[in-house]
């Protein structure tokens, strides 16, 4: 008997770091084009189908379908930024995995030390972590999880992965 | 013919028979078997021959304490040492025993017996020495060894390691570990229990006991079925070993029987919360004359035998003890029907509930067993007083004996945890914890079935913080003992086994504190006592006594030796994982991996994990023409090479410059938007630490570029600054290195091939000046185009995101095709930057040179009052220490090269070194060799004559300035 | 000193070895030595053997914490070598390896001393060219490294069935050094302490210090133990990894750092490998011992610590390593690991100097200290009797670091 | 595999963080120091047999450089980032 889980590389999102505290990027961005920032920790807010997640102290990534991401561009002017912001579009840096079935924690847990029970990764965390060996952005998706790693490593995690679901 | 299985009884399937092969023979036993009942189920005996005087042997244990009967395992299972008593019997198995050859019935290396007198604990220290102890080492490793290594990794299957959560591990499912995972299961914690057996049940599985009126094996499938019933009683494991205690709660345990079918192995690396150890107890053996003849046994093994796998050792026994589990045993024995024909037991007083126990059994008190006949098979026993009085000749077949229980105390000690001695239990039981764990039952010298029951509740209940709950009523037992460190009755002859597989006797351990190695250690390392693949789990207490004895000293004084990981043998491949061939190390891709792949390129590692074009060779080409080729087509018209691996860095703020100014040796702030700049890090101590470009993107934004295989050291160092020295200053740092892929289009047709691409940016060399930059798009895609250059040509280094850079490149070859177009590997780009002198950290810079050594002072700003690493190269600098600084080298004979890394001596004489090649290319502008060197002053010995000194010849070479192309730099600019 | 031979053997197996004599004598600690030696580890032992036999210095007493040859020397992977890269440290090394050539005859004791050659697994065009380098320089010291292919590599070690041409790091080459070899640990110390004790050097122990003593002038004056105060006028600390735990008792800081570095062996089997394997690019070294371990080193911990376990995610590294190149090794199984301290310097060479506390010298910063025990013993002795560094020694002082002149010494598998 | 508390991301899998090594006095001017001074601060950490005050980075993780007191002998956490705030 093999695992029940499958895994599939999914297209680029459209992906900005923001980076500054809250009142600053409100400030510049303005309230409308965001989610509520999400107060928690590694935790993130949805809305109109644009996730905001906050991954690190004055650190966010804002992530979306890729056809929003011209949309978002305009609405974030990432050049005009003042200096208190950092605005990056990063669509193309990381390369997604989304692993679904009843052995899907089991397969994740293959290649990632971080805690994924519901007690300690509810529904709406997300957190940077490791995916076998290297930093990856893990969350829930329906049935699973979604996995993001360094475009570059994209490759290898698929070779991993084949791996992991034998 | 399985003439010893009892008619009925056990917790085997007599319905489902396996055949098997022991050392070349037809067996059969039964589903439910181990190896070792089945072999004693077919009245095999004879197992095994011992490791140093290869004395015959048989089963002794029941499980991983077992000392004697090592095999091996053949086939499709095919594995070097196993404990007989640990294999799972399967269908069609086939094992054989170790270090013996022929067979353990015959074995050559039985002539070892003869000198056993000349090899005593230590013996070769003492010899071998003449004329060398090469002569003799060959001949000792054959003998030595065990199992056959093994020849193949396994054929189908794979093994997996993987993290695990859990807030109460509990280690081991006897009563006491069962019972404390009720508790924490009820109490709605997440549990991870994990036993080492087929089944749940512990010690319960071999002794016939009652728990809350019905057979104790009714309460642990209540016990388990209840565990399976709780979603937050994650994982329930079988045959799965707890292996390594590690800091921080952290556990690894070897589960052997997956459920994935096609996992051999899994390791497990667990992270508790807490951990319960109910890892039980080893019963140790007695150290008496010829303890070791098959025949003799542990009481508590022939129990299990016995009531677990129906199988009767022996069919007239003889138990010899301390203490009074032992009795317990006999009345299973007389309930079974198998003759004991005498219990001998060493204190004068026997408890009235044991003589119960023992019905009509004649019980010799205040007696021991002095001696064994029987070579091959145990045939009788000699007994007498303790003091040697009153001999006895005893017929039997089997000896049992009992020197009382060992708490299994292995992962309480690796947690760090003390152990003291317990006058009482006689034995080393769990002192103090170091971590967050608790030792319950007979892990903690409780050996009773009721005090195992309440120690598992108590601590489960102490860790959820909940009430103590009402326990299953069992009949309370008692045990006392009165130890026995060995028989030293006058009359007590031949050889005393402390460690059974090492072949160490009480007279080894004297012949050490005789010698002086009186510590406990010196006593292991000098006799190897304790040090073979059972790591002394039986005998390590018993030599431990012999020491005290001898010295006169209590045991707590001696102390134990360290108990390290593995608590048993774990496969390296367990322990390694999924992680195997090409992901054994991480790689990395760029979008044209696939394309010079399909280009035939030859790949390999070149920083940071980036796999990278070495080269492109065409057929019939030498390694140096297609090296040559691709040089040719960057100097002469174009060549195109991905640069995406670069390290980027975005960084924002008002206080970037700055910034930039404390990192880099040169100033940077000055830089207009639009510009870039070459500059160069150092550690605080003054030592090179990368070198690349910044722009200045705009008026706070500026991109850092790094070499490839500094990008992660560059961005720690970045972060570690910021957040440490500086949390004040306003600098947000994004990595971009996989935001930007670039084409590095370089040649003197750089530009025209640019035209052919289209594009909106202004090319010429007043629109886009050397070190410039501007945002536009280039063959229709959106593009970044910089102007640098690694090779000393025009270059136009064009930088999209990765989604356009397969698109980029290929249309790149195919604008370029009239220009001859090349794509360029990593060896051509390598002559290209020697030709120009251009540094590369992994060449010129050896943790010793600074800039002044490599000729660039100038990138050392004097404006700066501060910049890490600044005081550091100049107080380097005031000392006194010769310099070696940066050359080029011609060889005399422009057709010599010169091996990288070749040092040069003074007249090429062996001597010590005063510099060393660091690359030697062959330049095709030149149409020679070249050659960079570090040389001791050599700044100021431009056009001397120096030599590279090879094994058998040296190489004359000229001193120069170290750049043989363009030195103006017209090129590079134009 | 009672000398061991098979004669002797013969003689004391006919009274069932019941008459040895004692390999050390135990006798009193005395209130003052000329030296006192702090560890009785492969350098503290070494040091006292060579104070005696080459400089007549004998009044000497090594002082234990723990057990006589309880330190590193009793926790590492036996491997001697001299495969160095500077002219600073191959004549070290290569005088090490010569005095362990000879060591088993002088002492009258078996080292088991096999000079079973090392091959360097290479696996990357950078480090065979560093290797290359090391070739050429080690040949001006007479030390012998040659390069071989990758068919020689396979032939000489045919369980190395990994690496193949389309693996993550193919195999290249390889590189003999046919002057390394491995013997006993344990008969190091032993056989150090036995010569030792033969010429008048006494041995305490259980016998800890706790705090060095410093007379007003600053110069030393002795030590401080459970068992009472030792005057000497010349003290030696070869104590890895708690070297600054006893300097700062004067108030002397060293640039030292403690890390733990492990090791771990497999079960026995019949002999598969006869070589030292190092495989510095995958960042890992075998051998398989006379009793059929393969014993295994990989890459240390980086932090500080004064533990003895291993760092799991550590251990996989080096684990995954070789299964890479030995997949066969997948069904062998792991016996023991453990752990030893060493303390590193900021260039990672050792440290061997007077301190400035005058009498007090020092041997530390070791990492790969098994090999240097001989010439490290010899030349800390001649310091310590002369009075001005042994000529092989001069580049390890700590001098060096007043102007930051760094003996930049990468090992086989780490760098700094 | 030690599990390190992270001030933004709770305890976290020593895995996930680069060690930083161990906390040094504040960087001297390199101005206004002698250069015994300078080497002292370069070549000499702490080395307690006992707490260290040493620094991670959160490198698969949020990011985050902290601070901890851990013990050499034991390799427990005695004081965590949180706790010296």
């Amino acid at each position: 008997m093999s695992y029940d889980a499958a895994f599939e590389r999914l297209p680029i999102n459209a992906c900005f770091d923001l980076k500054g505290t809250e009142s600053a990027l409100v400030e510049w961005i303005g309230a409308e084009v965001l989610p509520d920032f999400p107060a928690e920790a590694n935790c993130c807010r949805k809305a109109d189908g644009v996730s905001l997640e906050h991954v690190g102290p004055r650190h966010w990534l804002l992530q979306a379908d890729i056809d929003r991401e011209d949309d978002l561009n305009g609405a974030l002017r990432p050049h005009e930024a003042p200096a208190e912001v950092s605005i990056v579009r990063i669509s193309d840096t990381m390369t997604t995995f989304r692993i679904t079935g009843t052995d899907a924690a089991h397969v994740l847990a293959i290649g990632c030390p971080l805690d994924l029970h519901e007690a300690a990764f509810p529904e709406d965390a997300v957190s940077f972590t490791e995916f076998f060996g290297q930093t990856a952005l893990a969350r829930h998706c329906v049935g699973g999880f979604d996995v993001s790693v360094e475009q570059s490593f994209g490759d290898m995690m698929e070779d991993y992965l084949k791996r992991a679901l034998r | 013919m399985q003439n010893r299985r009892l008619p009925s009884g056990g917790g085997i399937d007599r319905g489902r028979p396996l055949a098997f092969r022991f050392n070349g023979k037809e067996y059969t036993g039964l589903s439910g078997d181990t190896l070792a009942s089945a072999l004693l189920a077919n009245n095999v005996r004879l197992t095994a021959r011992s490791f140093k005087y290869h004395r015959p042997r048989g089963i002794v244990g029941s499980g991983p304490e077992e000392p004697a009967t090592l095999v091996e395992l053949e086939g499709r299972r095919a594995s070097a040492n196993q404990a007989a008593t640990t294999v799972r019997l399967a269908d069609g198995m086939s094992a054989r025993s170790v270090n013996c050859w022929p067979s353990p019935g015959l074995d050559m290396g039985a002539v070892n017996q003869l000198f056993a007198g000349l090899i005593p604990a230590g013996f070769y220290y003492k010899t071998f020495k003449w004329p060398s102890w090469h002569l003799y080492e060959p001949m000792i490793r054959k003998a030595a060894g065990l199992a056959g290594a093994p020849e193949a990794p396994p054929l189908d299957g794979h093994f997996e390691a993987v993290h695990a959560h859990a807030d109460v591990l509990v280690v081991g499912a006897g009563p006491a570990g069962l019972m404390a995972a009720l508790v924490a299961g009820r109490a709605g914690c997440r549990v991870f229990l994990a036993d080492e057996r087929a089944e749940a049940g512990g010690s319960l599985l071999d002794r016939r006991l009652e728990i809350a009126g019905k057979p104790a094996l009714d309460w642990v499938a209540d016990s388990v079925a209840e565990l399976k019933s709780m979603p937050n009683v994650t994982h329930l494991l079988q045959d799965a070993s707890v292996w390594a205690y590690r800091e921080h709660n952290c556990l690894m345990v070897n589960e052997r029987s997956p459920a994935n079918s096609n996992v051999l192995e899994r390791n497990w690396r667990v992270r508790a919360g807490q951990v319960i150890l109910a890892t039980g107890a080893f019963e140790r053996g007695l150290v008496f004359p010829e303890n070791d003849r098959p025949g003799v046994m542990l009481a508590s093994a022939a129990q299990a035998y016995v009531n677990r796998f129906a199988v009767m050792p022996g069919e007239r026994a003889v138990f010899f003890a301390n203490n009074d589990s032992a009795y317990g045993v006999v009345a299973d024995f007389r309930a079974s029907g198998i003759e004991v024909a005498a219990i001998v037991d060493s204190r004068d007083v026997v408890p009235d509930f044991a003589r119960k126990l023992a019905g009509d059994v004649p019980i010799r008190a205040g007696s021991v067993v002095i001696g064994v006949r029987g070579k091959r098979a145990v045939r009788g026993v000699t007994v007498a007083e303790r003091g040697g009085h009153g001999t006895e000749k005893i017929y039997c077949d089997l000896l049992l004996h009992s020197g009382g229980w060992n708490p299994t105390v292995h992962l309480f000690s690796q947690s760090r945890g003390n152990l003291r001695y317990d006058e009482s239990l006689a034995t080393f039981v769990p002192d103090e914890a170091a971590q967050a764990c608790v030792s319950v039952g007979g892990a903690a010298g409780k050996l009773s079935l009721a005090s195992a029951l309440r120690t598992g509740a108590e601590a489960a209940a102490k860790a959820t913080g909940t009430e103590m709950p009402n326990l299953p009523a069992v009949v309370e037992e008692s045990y006392s003992i009165a130890p026995l460190w060995q028989v030293d009755a006058r009359g007590a002859k031949g050889k005393a086994f402390l460690d059974i597989q090492n072949d160490v006797t009480v007279d080894d351990v004297h012949l050490a504190l005789l010698e002086g190695y009186d510590n406990v250690e010196h006593v292991k390392r000098y006799t190897t006592g304790g040090m073979g693949f059972d790591q002394g789990k039986t005998g390590n207490i018993n030599i431990i006594g012999a020491i005290a004895l001898q010295k006169g000293v209590p045991l707590q004084d001696v102390g134990t030796t360290t108990f390290r990981p593995p608590y048993t043998p774990v496969s390296f491949g367990a322990i390694g994982g999924i992680r195997e061939e090409n992901v054994v190390l991480p790689y990395r891709h760029t979008p044209v991996t696939r394309w010079n792949l399909d280009r035939g390129a030859f790949m390999y590692e070149a920083g940071a994990r980036w796999r990278r074009p070495g080269y492109f060779p065409r057929d019939g080409e030498t390694f140096q023409e297609t090296v040559n080729r691709e040089c040719r087509a960057v100097r002469e018209g174009v060549g195109v090479y991905d640069g995406s691996p670069l390290g980027k860095f975005e960084l924002k703020g008002r206080d970037v410059g700055r910034f930039l100014d404390h990192i880099y040796t040169n100033l940077m702030s000055t830089l207009k938007a639009g510009q870039c700049r070459y500059g160069l890090m150092l550690t605080e101590d003054g030592l090179i630490l990368d070198d690349g470009v910044a722009m200045r993107l705009g008026e706070h934004r500026w991109l850092v570029s790094t070499s490839t295989a500094h990008a992660d050291t560059v961005h720690g160092h970045m972060e570690e600054l910021l957040q440490t020295q500086f949390p004040e200053w306003n600098v947000y740092v994004t990595p971009v290195t996989s935001q930007w892929n670039n084409a590095t289009v370089c040649g003197p047709k750089a530009r025209e091939l640019m035209a052919a691409l289209g594009t909106d940016i202004d090319l010429s060399p007043k629109g886009l000046p050397f070190m410039s930059f501007a945002d536009g798009h280039v063959a229709g895609l959106p593009a970044r185009v910089v102007r640098v250059s690694f090779t000393g040509e025009l270059s136009f280094e064009l930088n999209v995101a990765p989604r356009h850079m397969r698109d980029l490149w290929e249309r790149i070859m195919e604008a370029g095709e009239p220009f001859g177009i090349e794509p360029v590997g990593s060896e051509a780009s390598h002559v290209l930057r020697v030709e120009k002198g251009f540094l590369s950290l992994g060449h010129e810079v050896d943790g010793t040179v600074d800039a002044h050594d490599l000729g660039m002072s100038w990138i050392m700003s004097k404006k700066k009052r501060d910049y890490v690493g600044k005081r550091s190269v100049e107080l380097r600098r005031r000392g006194n220490a010769i310099r070696r600084e940066l050359v080029g080298l011609l060889p005399v004979d422009p057709n010599d090269q010169i091996p990288e890394g070749a040092p040069l001596t003074p007249g090429g004489e062996r001597c010590p070194t005063e510099g060393l090649v660091t690359a030697c290319v062959w330049s095709v502008v030149l149409d020679r060799w070249v050659a960079l060197a570090l040389l001791e002053n050599g700044l100021s010995r431009h056009s001397e004559t120096v030599h590279a000194r090879l094994k058998n010849a040296t190489i004359a070479a000229d001193v120069m300035e170290p750049v043989f192309h363009d030195p103006e730099g017209l090129r590079m600019r134009s | 000193m009672q000398k061991y031979s098979i004669f002797s053997l013969f003689r004391h197996a006919l009274n069932g070895h019941t008459t040895w004599a004692p390999a050390w004598r135990s006798p009193p600690l005395k209130a003052s030595y000329d030296v006192v030696v702090i560890g009785a580890g492969g350098h503290g032992l070494a040091t006292a053997y060579y104070l005696a036999k080459e400089f007549n210095i004998a009044d000497v007493a090594v002082l234990e914490r723990g057990w006589l040859g309880g330190g590193n020397v009793a926790r590492n992977t036996v491997t001697v070598r001299s495969n160095y890269m500077r002219d600073a440290s191959i004549p070290f090394y290569v005088k090490s390896v010569a005095l362990y050539e000879g060591l088993t005859d002088e002492l009258n004791f078996n080292l088991m001393h096999s000079k079973r050659t090392m091959i360097d697994v290479v696996q990357t065009f950078p480090k065979m060219r560093e290797l290359r380098r090391r070739q050429l320089a080690m040949d001006i010291y007479g030390s012998t490294y040659e390069q071989i292919s990758t068919e020689e590599v396979r032939r000489r070690i045919p369980a190395l069935t990994g690496g193949g041409p389309d693996a993550r790091l193919p195999v290249i080459g390889g590189m003999v050094h046919t002057d390394a070899g491995v013997n006993r640990h344990d008969a190091v110390a032993w056989g150090y302490a036995r010569g030792a004790d033969a010429r008048g050097v006494e041995l305490h122990q259980q016998t800890p210090v706790t705090k060095l003593l410093r007379g007003n002038d600053g110069t030393i004056k002795g030590v401080e133990t459970p068992r009472g105060v030792v005057r000497a006028g010349k003290v030696a600390i070869a104590v890895s990894g708690h070297t600054t735990t006893l300097t700062e008792t004067v108030g002397l800081r060293l640039p030292l750092r403690t890390m733990n570095l492990t090791a771990f062996v497999s079960e026995p089997v019949k002999p598969l490998v006869d070589v030292v394997v190092n495989c510095p690019d995958s960042g890992f070294y075998f051998s398989q011992s006379d009793k059929g371990e393969m014993v295994i080193g990989g890459a240390p911990d980086m932090g500080q610590s004064f533990r003895r376990d291993i760092k799991q995610h550590v251990f996989e590294d080096t684990v995954t390593a070789m299964l890479s190149l030995f997949p066969s090794f997948r069904k062998l199984k792991l016996l023991r690991q453990w752990g030893g301290h060493l303390d590193i310097a900021p260039d990672a060479s050792p440290i061997m100097d007077e301190t400035d506390v005058p009498g007090l010298f020092v041997t530390a910063g070791w990492w790969g200290g098994y090999k240097a025990i001989p010439a490290g013993g010899l030349t800390l002795a001649h310091l310590i009797a002369k009075g001005v560094p042994h000529p092989l020694m001069s580049p390890f002082t700590l001098s060096r670091f007043k102007h930051l002149d760094y003996v930049m010494e990468s090992g086989t598998t780490t760098a700094r | 595999m030690m599990l390190i508390p992270c001030p933004f991301c709770g305890h976290r899998n020593e895995s996930e963080f680069t060690y930083g090594g161990p906390v040094k006095p504040d960087r001297p001017d390199p101005n206004a120091t002698s250069d015994e001074d300078w080497v002292e601060y370069l070549t000499t950490v702490p080395n307690p047999f006992g707490p260290v005050q040493e620094r991670w980075w959160h490198a698969r993780g949020c990011g985050t450089w902290l601070t901890i007191w851990r013990d050499t002998r034991t390799h427990d956490i005695v004081e965590g980032p949180s706790d010296a705030e």
